[in-house]
């Protein structure tokens, strides 16, 4: 029992005692005069920006005294600060409207984490070690520079890459700004949950590189392919209000809703329907329906337009695809084809959604186009109740600095294994908050790849597998501490640029990336030509472009309300990208990694609707919050349906080992009614081997086991194609932690 | 008579294993493997916020309701003296206490809103200023008030709008140098004025 | 009465007399080891509250657990003495004289000991003397509605009378151990006999005391007991709200009180040597006792679980079946058969009602009847309504320790109490056995003397 | 002379001690009688029967009653507050505290009143302790100077007496 | 003035904001792996979650359970203390320096909402600076529970009089009724019966949890349609 699970554990400890009485009279405390005016005890709402994922959700930030440790001119003592209490949904905030899921509430945990990094470190021991000594700000910044004058005197700017995650923001405008004045190629970006495959292929269907929208409020009949869109995908907090319409906003139509997928995610728990399907033929089970609409005459096959052209014998009517051979294929009766597509045409409006493990497949791309066509045909495409594509704002045009992009960067399996053989070795490398290491399969070995790298510096706020490689740490603000914005792609009907400046002064001695990189760009020999002063002037210019709805300028209203939304003037949006001619793609087998026979029930891995992908999985809330389905905290977990488990002998609770062509992993199981005898599914962002005191050897990381399979079309990683075998290798011990007791109502009723 | 020494070289040997026995239960506990503590970076701290009393004395004086009366301040703050100008308590120091929960004690901040002018020359003075260069603020140690642990969420506001006097509960302050704690302000002293002014007396009036 | 020849009073006196002015080194070896365990308890104490209540096993929604399972076995075991010496006084059983005391003495330590465990569950112990009304700055009283507050009342009657019933009869007994001794020990015992004299006015208002006392202590026994029951018939809980409970747990104090009675005794017999006193008579009536005891418990519980079985509520259904055949069932039929099968075969069969027969049957009914409070308390808990929030208890180190180390306490206190008091109502036990004048009675002695004079 | 008594082995020789006193012309309450045990069989073991204990336990019930129906009544007429929709003033609650506060106070009195009514506490004039090896004290607490020959007297006749004087 | 609350079984999709949002507002410790395994973990609301049938035709059902406020609280007339009792606006109040921690109440609720304070809760710094001031944090051996954020009450009830002002319908919303993004939580004033919760109470649809129990709670449970 280390000290401080000791003090946690007595009733009389030495450290301050009460919150309300200021200091505490037994030793002399220090006290140091306070940056701001504040007064005790009365709050102020400040706006704010969630950034924890993509949706960027609108903030209103709760602000009130508080007194925070600190060490000023080495001595320690207390200072009043302003300090954020509680984070709530922005009521008027088109995305969403003032609700805000379990992970925003946490965001809070970001910027108070004991395990934050708190001021610049560099490398003291070997890599991976994660030894540290403290930097002084400009000598840090002096040595990147010195590291990148010293490539671009080579001439081999090439040779500096970024490694961040997917996100739509001015931040990742300017990085990618930044990258191309040095001329370097653009950023990779990675995350395991990826949409690449949709984005790719609402491109191709419609024109927009971009994750859809819903208007579900207006929708009557919903069926979703996989996508868990209520829980981890999307834009959850939008789409869960609007579910929330679609049930009972509307007096007198409730809308239905249908779920297709073999394992029950929590937004499976809400279907009306819920239909188990063979992992990778959802694409099948669409053109199923397409074709008995289509066949009876539902709707005309000229609906499916430019989506349907890009489907292998759409024109000829999908003759293979009957409610026979879909029946063969996806295991769902051909009768319930029928029904649904019934369902489908008649309860308009109407629309299908995909997403998740359908698009992690080595056909993801078809399954997606075939969604897509689907949707072209029940004419719910930007129709009232159907899917929209929101509005992106050029950043080019508002931000007239931005135009310029740099070249698109290879993707990061590509990179690492040009690294491993040598053909091309950044020399540099920048991480901003991607986690390869711990987030990529093994077969890429990120790992290895990395430790060659000769050296990387990271902005990331907290020591996580991959920034434990850094040799530089330059730890960022947290989004409460500098100007937190977003450009969500998707979420809200109308253009959406959430922006809001700093909630509170900076906790720590940390700075802005954004600010740190037009530093950088001033500082080298050959300054880039990058015209802002500082990020703020950027998103000062950016946004003011846009077109004011109020009295006040765009900017002011703003930062009032926490960003800018409405209706955006044509000369100011992304275009949708005009039809490409290519040949139509056809239904193909999706491939999985391990043979059948040795490795019998597929694997999926999936966000936990707590740590998502692992990103959140350092924050002591989302630990300790049940899981939806599993009531599960602390912990990792399989779970695998009944008769299977019966089959292995394996109770509830038991440890077993998961056996991958990739390797092996034991761990808790839960038996789960909600998913396929062929299926052990495991939610992924546990078992992080060093990311903070709360999440560091906690569990079991499920991409341990993931075959580097790719999407066929996109090569992007098809993260469900993966075989595992299941054996049992001990009792219950302890490590599995469950909130709930029972998991059946009828328990109390025997 | 080596019977007796067996016996007892026995009895003594299950006496120390029971004592152990009492004193050991933690270590007996069955533990969920706790992953080991990540080691600390520079500028991190191991710290913890607990709400247990600092020392068994805070406890003890929790427990018997002892306080104070004079507490020794870290700086001689003459309320006589500003009071003898008309400078209303609520105005300038005290300034959150009629629009929230807590009064707030000043900080040199709001001290040098006035002396950055007035009275500059004085000793005391020079020491705030002082302080206000060093960056240093007051350790105000609270005179009144209640133990966390009593629960007491005493909302000044409503207090001033119902015109109760600052002396009801906090004495004559103005005739004092440094504030003393002259009024005892127990549970009773509280409920009894509630009742008398129609006052809720629901215990979640102030407990929660 | 009894077989042997009845002692002569002097022997009386010195046999009775002889553990209290004796004293060998096995007594302090004893006190020594007891003393550690009831230390050892202590300190397991003191730690939980430093540490705080969590290094015990109770948990959500287990609220309850070891703490109060000793809770209610005590109080019941302490229904032992008073209320039987009560009841046996009141129909003036002749052989209750040598039993009564040894079977008050249980009493009052055993509800002492009982009385802790209330304040050892809190979880703010030194709060615990709000629960006595009291006028307070705070203006506020305790709730009068919460049967945790009758039980502070009923308890505390009940051990005011107990020690008082106790130590009445004891003062004729010290008066005889003050002229028996010297020196402190006889300052001691000349103020604990209170100037008794033993005029025949002291000896009528000893005894209609005593009578009175003897009315007074047995509704009060058992309305303790009910009231005790209340604590857990007043919640909502599955199988708990029962309207049988309050006689239920009556019945079952009594039960173990017996075993634990019959127990001491013959600790006592053997230890002591009280063979001349206490005869095998004595064990087999509690035997008896003991045997219609068994009988109404079962009863008892053929009721309780017939009448949830035949109701069929779902919820009292799952606890039901949790004790019947699952995680319970092996301690819920270690109960029955220490607490049914066991007394009813061995009191129930005349060659078996020996001494070793009566202690085993009672230790079967000890454990029995501390496995019953456990059975009522925990399952239930652990089985409310809401399946979701269904949970197991494990009790951990700090709650064995001390439950456990309440039967060290117990042994404690009676050895102690045994050093100063004759465990043996001494005068009861004179005037028991008393030889009527041969032949003659008073009166005409009397009328005989008259004519001698005149 | 403080006092003269004399020690019987037995009752019988006790009661004849006692009724040769009567016919010395002492009266009852002049006489004092001890024994180790309470004597059933002679007459002398009768005396002072009569007693108030059983009306004054009534008295101290009633007191206890009353106390507990008062305290009942102050505390949760005082500050009344509201729990689980039950009365303020809840009758059957009340009852249980009532009951238990009646017997203690009938117990406390009687206690008392044995108290009391015994004279225990209090110093004894003539004590011996043989008494409490069987023997029955008989004797007679400050005789007139003139009586004692013919106390002595009455006090040596029965057999087995040992005559003593303080 | 009688404060309640519908739960919208319709609307709620499990995805525990609520539980987040509340732990945020009420200075909740979160105890640790290895007191949650022993069952010391603390959620003053839960998303309960029950398997219907077996695979292929399973259903889940959630259901968001926090204290019910019932009006015939059986965890109130069982505190020794009053530490657990009825205001006269309909919360089921308690009151922790009043509490001595006999967890009689817990054992008295049916539903098993009250949660025990097994140690002195503790906050590695600095999260601590995220504790709510308007919260008292509790410590050890007092039982905890939600409050339907008695704090927000309060405050906008002051505010309301200092403007003479009647508190609006909607005005207040509890920490978890402000997080939910489907808006299945609806908190109000059952007095008024033109209140959006006394609307929604009245529902064909609604019902008591553990209705059976008469422990009449304040919070309605509008059922889910499939």
């Amino acid at each position: 029992m280390d000290r401080r699970s000791f003090i946690k554990l007595t009733a009389v400890s030495g450290t301050s005692a009460a919150l309300a009485s200021c200091g505490n009279p037994e030793n002399e405390i220090i006290r140091f005069v306070p940056d701001e005016d504040i007064m005790p005890g009365i709050a102020t709402m400040k706006p704010g920006v969630c950034t924890l994922c993509a949706s960027g959700c609108g903030l209103s930030v709760r602000m009130m005294m508080a007194d925070a440790d600190v060490v000023r001119n080495g001595q320690a003592g207390l200072v009043r600060i302003h300090a954020a209490k509680k984070l709530e949904g922005t009521a008027e905030h088109p995305v969403n409207h003032g609700g805000l899921c379990a992970r925003g509430q946490a965001a809070v945990q970001v910027t108070y984490h004991p395990d934050r990094i708190t001021q610049p470190l560099k490398r003291s021991g070997d890599r991976g070690q994660a030894k540290y000594d403290a930097i002084s700000w400009d000598d840090a910044i002096a040595e990147l520079v010195s590291r990148l004058d010293a490539l671009a005197m080579a001439g081999n700017q090439k040779s500096l890459a970024f490694l961040t995650r997917h996100r739509r923001s001015h931040r990742a405008a300017l990085v990618d700004r930044f990258l191309a004045a040095y001329g370097a190629p653009g950023a990779v970006a990675y995350e395991l949950f990826h949409d690449d495959v949709l984005r790719r292929a609402n491109a191709l269907s419609f024109g927009r590189e971009q994750l859809p929208t819903f208007d579900l409020p207006n929708a009557r009949y919903v069926l979703s392919f996989g996508a868990d869109f209520l829980g981890t995908w999307n834009s959850p907090t939008s789409q869960g209000h609007g579910y929330g319409l679609m049930r009972q906003g509307r007096p007198g139509i409730r809308g239905l809703f249908v779920q297709v997928e073999s394992r029950m995610t929590q937004t499976g728990a809400n279907a009306d329907q819920w239909v188990p399907v063979k992992p990778g033929t959802e694409g099948v089970l669409a053109l199923g329906l397409a074709h008995v609409i289509v066949a009876g005459k539902l709707r005309p096959a000229s609906g499916g337009g430019r989506a349907g052209a890009l489907i292998d014998g759409w024109s000829s009517g999908l003759g293979s695809f009957a409610p026979e051979q879909v029946e063969t294929i996806t295991g769902v009766a051909a009768a319930r084809v029928e029904r649904l597509a019934r369902e489908l045409a008649e309860l308009s409006p109407s629309v299908a959604i995909v997403g998740g493990a359908p698009l992690a497949q080595s056909n993801g791309l078809f399954t997606a186009l075939a969604v897509n066509a689907l949707n072209s045909l029940l004419g719910s495409v930007e129709r009232p109740g159907g899917v929209f594509f929101t509005p992106q704002i050029n950043l080019a045009s508002t931000a007239k600095g931005l135009s310029g992009k740099a070249t698109a960067s290879l993707p990061l399996d590509k990179i690492a294994a040009g690294i491993l053989d040598g053909s091309s070795v950044p020399q540099v490398l920048l991480l901003d908050g991607a986690n390869p290491v711990h987030a990529a399969p093994k077969g890429w070995r990120v790992r290895e790849a990395l430790e060659k790298v000769p050296y990387i510096v990271s902005f990331g706020q907290f020591l996580d597998e991959t920034a434990a490689l850094s040799d530089l740490i330059l730890p960022d603000h947290s989004f409460l501490e500098t100007w937190a914005e977003a450009l969500p792609e998707s979420g809200s009907l109308s253009a959406v640029a959430s922006v809001a400046p700093a909630a509170m002064m900076p906790l720590h001695q940390t700075r802005g990336t954004e600010d740190l990189l037009l530093d950088v760009g001033r500082r080298l020999a050959k300054p880039l030509n990058l015209p802002w002063e500082n990020f703020e002037a950027l998103l000062t210019e950016s946004v003011s472009a846009l077109p004011t709805t109020s009295t006040f300028d765009t900017w002011t209203e703003a930062q009032e309300k926490g960003g800018w939304w409405g209706t955006l003037p044509a000369a100011l949006t992304t275009p949708a990208a005009p039809a490409a001619q290519i040949r139509p793609f056809a239904y193909l087998e999706p491939q999985f990694d391990g043979d059948a026979g040795q490795f019998p029930l597929h694997f999926l891995p999936y966000a936990s609707s707590a740590f998502l992908d692992g990103s959140l999985a350092h924050l002591p809330w989302l630990q300790e919050m049940p899981d939806p389905l599993t009531s599960a905290m602390w912990s990792s977990w399989i779970e695998i349906n009944p008769t299977t488990a019966a089959k292995l002998g394996i109770r509830d609770g038991d440890i077993v080992e998961v056996a991958s062509s990739q390797g092996t992993l034991r761990t808790a199981v839960i038996v789960s009614p909600g998913i396929a005898p062929d299926l052990v599914a495991m939610p992924a962002g546990q078992g992080h081997q060093t990311f903070t005191r709360y999440a560091s050897g906690r569990g079991e990381n499920p991409v341990e086991l993931l075959a580097p399979v790719t999407e066929a079309e996109t090569g992007s990683l098809a993260w469900a194609a993966t075989r595992v075998r299941v054996t049992r290798v001990g009792d219950p011990d302890g490590r599995l932690i469950l909130f709930a007791g029972g998991s059946r109502e009828e328990e109390g009723h025997r | 008579m080596p019977l007796v020494g067996t016996v007892f070289a026995r009895l003594c040997l299950i006496l120390i294993l029971t004592l152990a026995g009492g004193l050991g239960c933690r270590v007996f506990e069955r533990n969920v493997p706790a992953p080991a503590a990540a080691h600390l970076l520079p500028g991190q701290t191991a710290d913890v916020f607990t709400t247990a009393r600092p020392t068994f004395a805070a406890a003890l004086n929790d427990f018997l309701g002892r306080h104070p009366v004079v507490v020794e301040q870290p700086f001689e703050f003459p309320h006589l003296t500003h009071a003898g100008r008309e400078i209303a308590c609520t105005e300038y120091c005290h300034e959150s206490v009629s629009e929230g929960p807590v009064a707030g004690l000043p900080s040199v901040r709001t001290c040098m809103s006035c002396h950055r002018t007035v009275a500059t020359n004085r000793p005391r003075i020079r020491q705030i200023t002082q302080m206000r260069e060093e960056g240093r603020d007051f350790a105000w140690k609270r005179v009144f008030g209640y133990p966390a642990q009593s629960h007491v969420r005493f909302n000044h506001a409503p207090h001033i709008r119902a015109k109760v006097e600052c002396s009801t509960c906090h004495g004559n302050i103005a005739s004092q140098r440094t504030a003393q704690r002259n009024v005892d302000m127990t549970m009773g002293f509280c409920v009894n004025c509630h009742r008398e002014r129609k006052a809720p007396d629901d215990c979640l009036t102030c407990h929660f | 009465m009894s077989a042997v020849p009845s002692p002569s009073h002097g022997q009386i006196n010195t046999d009775l007399l002889r553990p209290l002015l004796k004293t060998s080194w096995k007594f302090f070896a004893v006190v020594v080891v007891l003393g550690g365990i009831v230390v050892a308890a202590l300190l397991a104490w003191l730690s939980q509250m430093f540490f705080g209540f969590g290094i015990s096993g109770i948990r959500w929604p287990v609220y309850w657990g070891f703490y109060v399972t000793s809770f209610v076995f005590w109080i019941g075991i302490s229904h032992a003495g008073t209320l039987i010496s009560a009841i046996l006084r009141l129909v003036d059983a002749g052989w209750r004289r040598p039993v009564t005391r040894c079977a008050e003495v249980i009493t009052v330590f055993a509800l002492m000991i009982g009385a802790m465990f209330p304040i050892i569950h809190l979880g703010r112990p030194w709060l615990a003397f709000w629960l006595f009304p009291y006028p307070s700055e705070r203006l506020i009283w305790p709730n009068f509605r919460s049967p945790l507050v009758w039980d502070f009342f009923a308890i505390n009657t009940y051990l005011t009378g107990s020690v008082l019933f106790l130590f009445l009869p004891m003062i004729p007994d010290f008066a005889v151990v003050r002229d028996k001794s010297t020196g402190l020990r006889r300052r001691i015992y000349t103020l604990l006999a209170v100037g008794w004299r033993g005029t025949p006015k002291q000896w009528h208002r000893l005894e209609s005391a005593m009578a009175i006392m003897a009315i007074a202590i047995v509704p009060v026994a058992v309305s303790v007991h009910t009231i005790v029951s209340f604590d857990f018939s007043m919640a909502p809980v599955p199988m708990w709200q029962s309207t049988i409970f309050g006689p239920y747990f009556v019945a079952g104090a009594i039960f173990s009180g017996i075993a634990g009675l019959l127990i001491a005794m013959a600790i006592l017999r053997r230890v002591l040597h009280l063979e001349r006193y206490l005869h095998p008579i004595h064990f087999e009536n509690l035997g008896k006792l003991l045997l219609v005891m068994a009988l109404l418990w079962g009863y008892f519980v053929f009721n309780e679980r017939l009448v949830t079985y035949y109701g069929n509520e779902p919820s009292e259904m799952a606890v039901f079946w949790r004790t019947q055949r699952e995680s319970f069932a092996p301690l819920y039929w270690t109960m029955v058969f220490g607490n049914f099968v066991l007394p009813l075969v061995i009191m129930g069969i005349k060659r078996f009602r020996t001494i070793t027969g009566c202690v085993i049957a009672s230790l079967g009914v000890i454990v029995g009847m501390w496995l019953e409070r456990f059975l009522i308390i925990v399952p239930s808990l652990g089985h409310k309504y809401l399946p979701y929030s269904y949970g197991i208890y494990r009790p951990q180190p700090v709650e064995i320790i001390i439950a456990g180390a309440t039967f060290a306490a117990m042994a404690l206190l009676y050895v102690l109490f045994v050093k100063i008091v004759p465990i043996i109502s001494i005068w009861e036990l004179k005037a028991g056995d008393h030889q009527p004048p041969d032949g003659s009675h008073p009166v005409a002695e009397k009328r005989s003397l008259r004519e001698v004079e005149g | 002379m403080k006092a003269v008594y004399a020690l019987y082995p037995d009752g019988h020789s006790a009661q004849q001690a006692v009724v040769r006193l009567h016919a010395a012309g002492v009266n009852d309450r002049d006489i004092t009688i001890q024994s180790a045990q309470p004597i059933e069989d002679f007459e002398f073991g009768h005396r002072d029967k009569a007693t108030w204990m059983w009306w004054i336990a009534c008295g101290g019930a009633l007191i206890g009653m009353a106390s507990a129906l008062g305290l009942a009544w102050l505390t949760e007429m005082s500050w009344p507050i509201d729990v689980g929709g039950l009365p303020i003033f809840a009758w059957w609650p009340n009852l249980i505290i009532t009951f238990e506060l009646t017997m203690l106070g009938a117990i406390v009195a009687t206690v008392v009143t044995l108290v009391l009514t015994a004279r225990l506490g209090r110093g004894s004039d003539i004590y011996d302790a043989e008494v409490s090896d069987g023997k029955i004290l008989v004797g007679v607490v400050n005789p007139s100077e003139s009586a004692v020959a013919g106390l002595e007297a009455a006090l040596t006749a029965p057999p087995g007496a040992q005559l003593k004087k303080i | 003035m009688k404060w309640g609350m519908a739960v919208d079984l319709d609307r709620c999709d499990g995805c525990a904001a609520c539980v987040t949002a509340c732990h945020a507002e009420n200075n909740i410790s979160t105890v640790g792996a290895d007191q949650a395994s022993r069952g010391r973990a603390k959620h003053w609301i839960r998303v309960e979650r029950y398997w219907e049938g077996e695979f292929p035709d399973v259903r889940l059902k959630f259901r968001p359970v926090m204290c019910q406020h019932c009006e015939n609280a059986p965890c109130e007339p069982v505190c020794p203390t009053y530490a657990s009792h009825h205001t006269a606006d309909g919360l089921n109040a308690q009151v922790y320096n009043r509490c001595i921690g006999t967890r009689y109440c817990a054992n008295a609720c049916p539903y098993n909402v009250r949660f025990f304070d097994f140690f002195n809760p503790s906050w590695d710094k600095p999260l601590h600076l995220q504790l709510n001031p308007d919260v008292s944090l509790r410590e050890v051996g007092v039982m905890e529970k939600c409050t339907f954020c008695v704090q927000r009450i309060k405050a906008t009830t002051i505010q309301a009089k200092a403007e003479d002002r009647p508190v609006a319908d909607g005005e207040i919303k509890p920490a978890c009724a402000q997080a939910c993004p489907a808006q299945a939580l609806v908190f109000g004033d059952l007095d008024d019966p033109e209140s959006a919760v006394s609307r929604l109470s009245r529902s064909s649809r609604g019902s008591k949890l553990l209705e059976d129990r008469g422990t009449k709670p304040a919070v309605t449970y509008l059922s889910r349609q499939s």
